[in-house]
């Protein structure tokens, strides 16, 4: 926004900017408003709008559910953690064999690319793999266990997190 | 009966499939992907399990997630829906090999009537009328120009393994040929991962008439009359209507007994669909078999008041059809249309997006088969099917006002999203359909008839 | 044909008979009150005429304000629905008076019939069975209380202007007679603006079982056949089915033929429903005539294949019936459920507010009349009928089945808004019902065993 | 407000703008207000449209006339003028008889049960009366033609505000 730069009155004509900005954005919007902020000092376009229509219904009704965004929005936990979730649908297998030592305990740090469990699925042993470090906090799926593709196996935190 | 089933499939078929398994008390597994996981089925079924990404090939065509999904659920048969892997023998196979029921023709039938070339042949066999073509596919694209050649142009080439309007192509031009034959191969291997092709003398304006089967695999079959679907576009149907309007004297006779007798041929089992195109000389021949419930099955349920999808379900679980031929009766004339998420002004276009508001047609002697609901998100991701209005009536003047008004009531809003609803209402108000004389060439005529409205007068 | 109808009802009915219309190319005028503004078939309508507040008796009640807006936007006919202005003799004389077609069997005739006690002897008249009873309004308490003591109590005392449920009580116990009398004479007088009061026997746990006749006014009366509508809360139908369920031997089809016999005797016009009541001996008496269409009208239709409303509006219209007893082929089992916004856990309270959610049920053999859509407000000024869902099965046990199924997909949600679908699922799971058992007891029933089963055990 | 008198103070100019722009911005909104902020401090436009749906549904979703109040909510003009409806269906009259003079012209003033027309409805004529005083500013219909129930037939200024 050098634009602002062009005028004597830096703060009314940035303004004056900002809300032209903002009326464009609010022409080419996705769907109708619900706020729009102009403000000048350090200069702040924000406009609002409601996810969709259903998802602004009270939550009495069910739309809400049925309008819920169709692809999965599981936004990244703040404290950096990651999940390794089911490659596939099938069955959940923490050791290569029977009474075999797990591949990863909680606490156990892994590398990108270790084999961190199995998922069985017509007798085909699927290898579950990190796809990159980090320190195991949380084994999510008990052992043996059917899981859908995309369930969540492990939590992870980053490495450096994982530092004392 | 199965206590429970799991439905291979998505959209407003799944849906469909759960409802008939609901009333029977049967216990539905639905199937998702990532873009399906908050679908009407998903929420409608007893349980929804999320078997793979959106692309189709890694879920709804994934053999694997799927019957692993029906084992660890405890399903004891699996609905394959239309499209998808209904038709597939191989996933028929892995069904039995797992102890769950396909529920369609034995992976053998599926085999042998999926190879276009080879149901073909069958239905020659059988005495059935075929057009002129090639007893087989092709080996070699000198082969095929020396057929094409004997039969004459216009030639239709279709993929071997294709149906459904899908993997085919008209040559008109005898210089055409070795291009269109080398594309169509290439889809074909794309498509269908199966390179062949045969060959067709191509009829030009015919109607497309089929004709509904049930077969009990016990070596009985019966028929449950005949839908035109000649409304179409570029292969794809529009609108279905049974019974099929002004065929001349005994020749829907004449075709429902053909099928019967094609079907009793092979043992039918389930529910099946057998395609013919009727040139306008007033003969009909043989086109292809679908081994499934067909998109437009909700004509035929609606004359005769037979569940189609408890049919299939019966003979999977080896009770038998609940019908004679004599228990069929077909009253009245019932209309199908479908609404399709796309843009006619644009081609046809697919246009995604989420559904503000979604108001469908109700009333008297008016069905909806639908997965959308308001808030509902149409992704580029599948087919653009958004919902099926079918409605009766005693005659055909009756329902095609009928299907107008339902279709005038039809509203739906969303950011983007557009409709075939007005296409679909300027169809039924053609002089052409209204007087029952259309064609497959329908939609294309109308085009025309478009393109002249628009050219400046003088 | 009429060019242009107005409708002077609102809710499901007006929709109802606008769809009809419109299929059959006449231009529709609908009436609203101030509160019906935006209701659907305001929306639905060609034109919609606010004519006066919410208050009922200032706008469907108004028959100034109906003809008026009908003459000044060139309506030939008035439809008039079911309730409201449906069955008054003086505004189907207005109507006529003004040049406008009452659609509806004529004014001397609702007069006639609409006397309950003068119907009751016309109907003796004609030598149906009628329960013992007062062969006219009674003109005091004093002849009333001798009636009373000679046809022995239980007696049912009668608004002679009332039915359709409304008006009458029931008395066992002599000492209550006096003030009975007395209540009930007010709230005819309030209700009806006519005092009278007649009386009857009382028949304990009898079917409510009702014929649908058609007839052209020259004479030709056809029957449709019957329906059982015996699931019933203080006199007011919940389910209705037909053909009705388990009636002993030739009995249904006498009911028919009494109905038919009797409505020729008054050379009845239009659609018309003769009311009769099976007590547990297996025989039957007249109870009333609703010369109009019936909420539960789509029963019917779905059986037939026969559109009511287009028969009304046929003979209105001078064309006759489209069909003659010979067409009338009744196949298969139809129910309907009736799904108010009502509070079953607090007395069936009526509970107003807006639809945030409204997704009726669909799919096979599925029909339902609404005019519900989501964001629709629903208020405290009119009866709480919010849809009605009607199913169509081959048999009784699927038309169950298939009930139940669509009962459990209707999803309604709104701020206080509740509904009578999981009443309606619990009366057709109840053994009682399921075995077609069931009387107009059936609800008081249900109602002491949730008592029973709510007191502490021991 | 401060906007009136015109001024090259920055901070007021700002004023004038944000206002200006608050302007433009709530027009590109088919849904009503909620809120409107202007801040001069720092500069600040803040607008807010509510969240229900069905007002917040693009225009093209006829879920806005749907969930729009059952009852009229024709909130009474800011400028005090009220209007004088309809209290049936029927055909409007100005005059008492055809040829006579109205009941009523633009600019005269009404009292309290003042007949100001007629309404005809089924051969009765049915005075219609000013329910307060006032003088008439416009009459909304014209002489002989139908008006539904509700329907304004006048619109009245206020006497005080008709004082010069």
């Amino acid at each position: 926004m050098g634009m602002t730069n062009e005028t004597t009155d830096p703060t009314a004509h940035g303004i004056d900017e900002l809300c032209r900005q903002a009326t464009q954005l609010a022409r080419t919007a996705p769907a109708p408003l619900r706020s729009v902020r102009v403000q000048a000092g350090e200069l702040l376009v924000a406009l609002e709008w409601p996810e969709n229509p259903a998802a602004a219904a009270p939550p009495a009704a069910g739309v809400v559910t049925a309008a819920a965004p169709a692809e999965p929005a599981e936004a990244p936990p703040p404290d950096g953690t990651f999940a390794i979730t089911a490659p596939l649908v099938g069955t959940f297998y923490r050791a290569p064999s029977p009474g075999a030592p797990p591949f990863v305990e909680v606490g156990q740090d892994v590398a990108a690319g270790q084999q961190v469990a199995i998922v069985e699925a017509m007798k085909l042993m699927n290898p579950v793999e990190a796809d990159r470090p980090g320190r195991v906090v949380e084994v999510s799926v008990t052992d043996g266990t059917a899981v859908e593709y995309g369930e969540v196996l492990f939590v992870l935190a980053p490495p450096e997190a994982a530092a004392p | 009966m199965f206590s429970t089933v799991l439905i291979a499939n998505r959209g407003e078929i799944a849906l469909r499939v759960a409802r008939t398994c609901r009333e029977m008390g049967i216990r539905t597994i639905a199937v998702c992907s990532d873009s399906d996981r908050d679908s009407a089925v998903a929420r409608y079924a007893d349980k929804c399990v999320r078997i793979g990404p959106s692309a189709a090939r890694l879920s709804y065509l994934n053999p694997a997630a799927i019957v692993t999904a029906a084992l660890q659920n405890g399903a004891e048969a699996v609905h394959p829906g239309y499209g998808f892997l209904s038709e597939d023998p191989d996933f028929a196979e892995i069904c039995e090999a797992n102890g769950l029921t396909f529920i369609g023709p034995p992976a053998a039938l599926l085999r042998r009537l999926g190879d276009k070339a080879q149901a073909r042949e069958i239905a020659r066999a059988a005495g059935l009328p075929v057009l002129p073509g090639s007893s087989r596919s092709l080996a070699s694209l000198e082969e095929a120009r020396e057929v094409a050649a004997l039969i004459g142009y216009p030639v239709i080439i279709k993929a071997t393994a294709g149906g459904g309007g899908r993997g085919m192509t008209v040559v008109r031009d005898p210089r055409e040929f070795g291009r269109s034959w080398a594309r169509l191969r290439a889809v074909a291997q794309a498509t269908f991962n199966d390179p062949r092709l045969y060959l067709e003398k191509f009829l030009e304006n015919a109607r497309h008439v089929e004709v509904q089967v049930l077969g009990d695999g016990a070596g009985d079959v019966i028929h449950l009359g005949e839908r035109d679907c000649s409304v179409q576009r570029r292969r794809q149907k529009l609108v279905e209507e049974t019974p099929a309007p002004g065929l001349p004297g005994e020749l829907a006779e004449r075709i429902r007994a053909a099928a019967v007798y094609a079907a009793r041929e092979v043992n039918y089992a389930g529910a099946g669909t057998y395609e013919f195109l009727v040139g306008d000389d007033g003969d009909f021949v043989f086109m292809e078999v679908n081994c499934r419930i067909q998109v437009e099955h909700p004509v035929t349920e609606q004359v005769t008041g037979i569940d189609l999808v408890r049919e299939q379900l019966r003979v999977a679980a080896g009770y038998g059809l609940s019908v004679t031929q004599e228990d069929v009766r077909p009253r009245g004339v019932a209309i199908e249309v479908r609404v399709n998420a796309e843009d006619p002004e644009r081609g046809f276009l697919p246009t995604p997006g989420v559904l503000d508001e979604f108001l469908p047609p109700s009333g008297p002697f008016v069905r909806v088969d639908t997965h959308g609901f308001p808030g509902f998100r149409v992704t580029a991701d599948y087919d653009p099917l958004l919902a099926k209005v079918t409605v009766w009536a005693p005659d055909r003047r009756q329902a095609i006002e009928r299907v107008d008004r339902a279709l005038a009531e039809f509203r739906v809003a969303g950011r983007g999203v557009h409709t075939t609803r007005d296409f679909l209402r300027r169809v039924v108000a053609h002089p052409v359909f209204r007087a029952a004389k259309h064609t497959t060439g329908l939609v294309d005529e109308m085009a025309v008839e478009d393109a002249e409205r628009l050219r400046p007068a003088g």
